[in-house]
């Protein structure tokens, strides 16, 4: 900032608008008293946040306080502005046209003799005062938090290159309820909770069934007893029995017995193996 | 693991984010047999912050957490690596940011209530794009307009660490007090020359200043100029 | 302007830039009355990658200039705070898993069935890459297809004793109350770190243990069990 101009900004300026150019022309002056140059007047009235600004304006130009408003002559150069922009046709905001009541109402309670019993009566600038000031503050304020040191216009984040980040592709998380839901979501779109599929079915024979089926699944012949496990007690023994009736009733594996009492073989159904290759080794058990 | 390790780590760390990180976030990256304190970690930063206070760099507590950035004062070699100039805010935009944040949770027409004119949908959709406003409820009242309210990026933004760290707000005065002052000759001298001091637009003055000039000269060189007005 | 000014303005630069800059680059920042010797450009770059040398920093030289980057050795750290989010499998895919869990052994073609819509290869190849599912046989039917079984893995994983632990048809039907007791500490990622740390000693043995016998003993504290899962 240069030297010769003194910390005093002007109240209307207006960042993303340059209202220093009218027209191509630089105005190089804020207007000392009301004229402004016609050109120039639209430009300047747009610098203004409303008619609250504008009064602001008009007040700290005189020096003066805003408790201490001569609200005559407010009025009068705040009706000289509206009047111009009315005769440059400029559309008036609502909010200019309201102040310029509101202003009128209280030099008119101004101007009126007040009855010294009354002197309690609120002074009628009162609620003009206050929201000048309200306004004020919180124009104060937006010029405080403008001040405020902000990333990218004052500080600056760092950017530093992090190092090549080895991909280790985790597989997806998997609770159990979700598991679960998804389940139930299933069986109850293929209606399978009626009553014919709720039964009690142990799960564990489903699984034992897979087992079951994993381990003849080479096609080759399994001795029926290695099934069945002393170690799991009775259960397991009824689970695998289970299993393996299941198994024949859906027709995926085979029981075979080359003669009575000798020992049973299971096979995959379909499998290729026939009853000549049960090997005699597993036979002997 | 050792503290100057824990400080490399940590260092790295903010280093790399570029955005602040809070001591959860550092912490959730140490494996489970190397986790350090959380002291430990404050020490760290601590330790970090000594490190930068010669430097150009300075590592700082925001609302979302610690966060390693270059100083202000490098603003003038650093701005001048980009031809981009950051953005600015016109005036109506702050007022509506300043309302928004002292008087949270507020909704627009409480706020084109203080102002005196209507808020642009603009710009309560640029606050939001920013993410520096959110929509955090809605009065219960007819209509049921939206109440706003600033973020953790606005925060982190402004480079607060809560809402405690803004400026005051001016103070009102009442018209009572006031008049008593105006009867004792205590003149309403002094209020304009405070807003001088903090290069307030008041425009107490009547004389012919280069007002456009200044403007001009803002345009140029945005970043530089607003800092020294403040 | 002293050398430790150069050199925190050079380390600025680069820490803002987020980009190699070059000798020129650099120079062009300073202003006419600041700018320093080319040498002392390099001077104050040896000075900086001096500086970085005990670090989680370094400052190299590439094709477009100089840059600073965290080290490769930070990688562990570094990436652990960047890691993304877990994907997620399809409903199609938790539906199949499902559906093998519980009408094990079963077709392509039979879930296909239960569900309605057809199951992609890619969902019954990832279910076997995981180690979920496999091929238990094939049913004897033209085109013998393959019939799918769970594994142990995917009881490890899920924390199960064996497939009984999982709620019945019946208790299935019923699950919106077991869920709405699970849903409280649920959300979805604390979850699954459980199941890993339970899991690790749920199942130390690969031997075809009395399944069966804990089965019927789980049985009777279902819901005892399925809670420490949650």
């Amino acid at each position: 900032m240069t030297d010769t101009a003194p910390p005093t900004e002007p109240a209307p300026q207006q960042t993303e608008m340059p209202f220093a150019y009218v027209q191509g022309e630089a105005v190089t002056t804020l207007p000392k008293d009301l004229y402004i140059p016609p050109d120039a007047l639209e430009v300047f009235l747009e610098a203004f946040e409303g008619p609250l600004d504008l009064l602001l304006y008009l007040i700290k130009r005189q020096n003066l306080d805003i408790l201490d408003i001569p609200i005559a002559e407010i009025t009068r150069q705040y009706m000289e502005y509206i009047d111009l922009m009315k005769e440059l046709r400029l559309e008036l905001a609502a909010e200019y046209l309201v102040m310029a009541a509101m202003l009128a109402e209280i030099k008119s309670r101004m101007l009126l003799p007040r009855p010294v019993e009354a002197e309690d009566e609120e002074d009628p600038r009162a609620e003009l005062i206050r929201r000048l000031q309200e306004y004020e503050r919180f124009k104060q304020a937006a010029e405080d938090i403008d001040g405020i040191p902000r990333m990218e216009r004052d500080t600056f984040p760092v950017n530093v290159e992090a190092p090549e980040k080895q991909v280790i592709a985790k597989p997806p998380e998997v609770s159990l309820q979700e598991l679960l839901i998804a389940a139930k979501e299933a069986m109850t779109r293929a209606e399978m909770f009626s009553h014919h599929h709720v039964q009690m079915e142990p799960l564990s024979v489903r699984e034992r069934m897979s087992l079951v089926l994993s381990r003849v699944g080479s096609g080759e012949f399994t001795s029926f007893t290695e099934l069945f496990k002393t170690e799991e007690g009775r259960m397991g023994v009824v689970v695998a029995l289970l299993a393996v009736l299941e198994l024949i009733k859906e027709s995926l594996i085979e029981l075979v017995q080359s003669e009575p009492f000798a020992p049973i073989y299971i096979k995959a159904a379909g499998s290729a193996a026939t009853i000549e290759e049960v090997p005699q080794a597993a036979g002997q058990s | 693991m050792s503290e100057q390790r824990i400080k490399h780590i940590v260092e790295a760390l903010l280093m790399a984010a570029g955005k602040p990180l809070s001591l959860d976030q550092l912490l959730a990256v140490f494996g489970d047999g190397e986790k350090p304190e959380r002291d430990e970690l404050r020490a760290a930063l601590a330790e970090l912050q000594q490190d930068y206070a010669e430097r150009g760099l300075e590592l700082i507590e925001v609302a979302s957490g610690y966060r390693i950035q270059v100083r202000q004062d490098m603003e003038p070699w650093v701005s001048r690596l980009t031809e981009d100039k950051p953005a600015r805010y016109s005036r109506a935009l702050l007022e509506t940011l300043a309302l928004v944040a002292y008087r949270q949770p507020i909704t627009r027409g409480e706020i084109e209530d203080i102002r005196g004119v209507s808020v642009s949908t603009s710009i309560m959709k640029t606050l939001q794009e920013r993410e520096w406003v959110r929509i955090v409820g809605h009065r219960d009242v007819p209509g049921r307009p939206a109440m706003y309210g600033t973020t953790k990026q606005f925060l982190d933004y402004f480079n607060l660490k809560g809402l405690d760290d803004l400026p005051t707000l001016m103070e009102l005065r009442d018209i009572d007090t006031i008049n008593a002052e105006l009867e004792l000759g205590l003149p309403g001298e002094a209020m304009p020359g405070e807003h001088l001091e903090s290069g307030e637009g008041a425009e107490p003055d009547d004389t012919d200043e280069p007002r456009v000039v200044q403007v001009a000269v803002d345009t140029s060189e945005a970043g530089g100029n607003s800092e020294t007005l403040h």
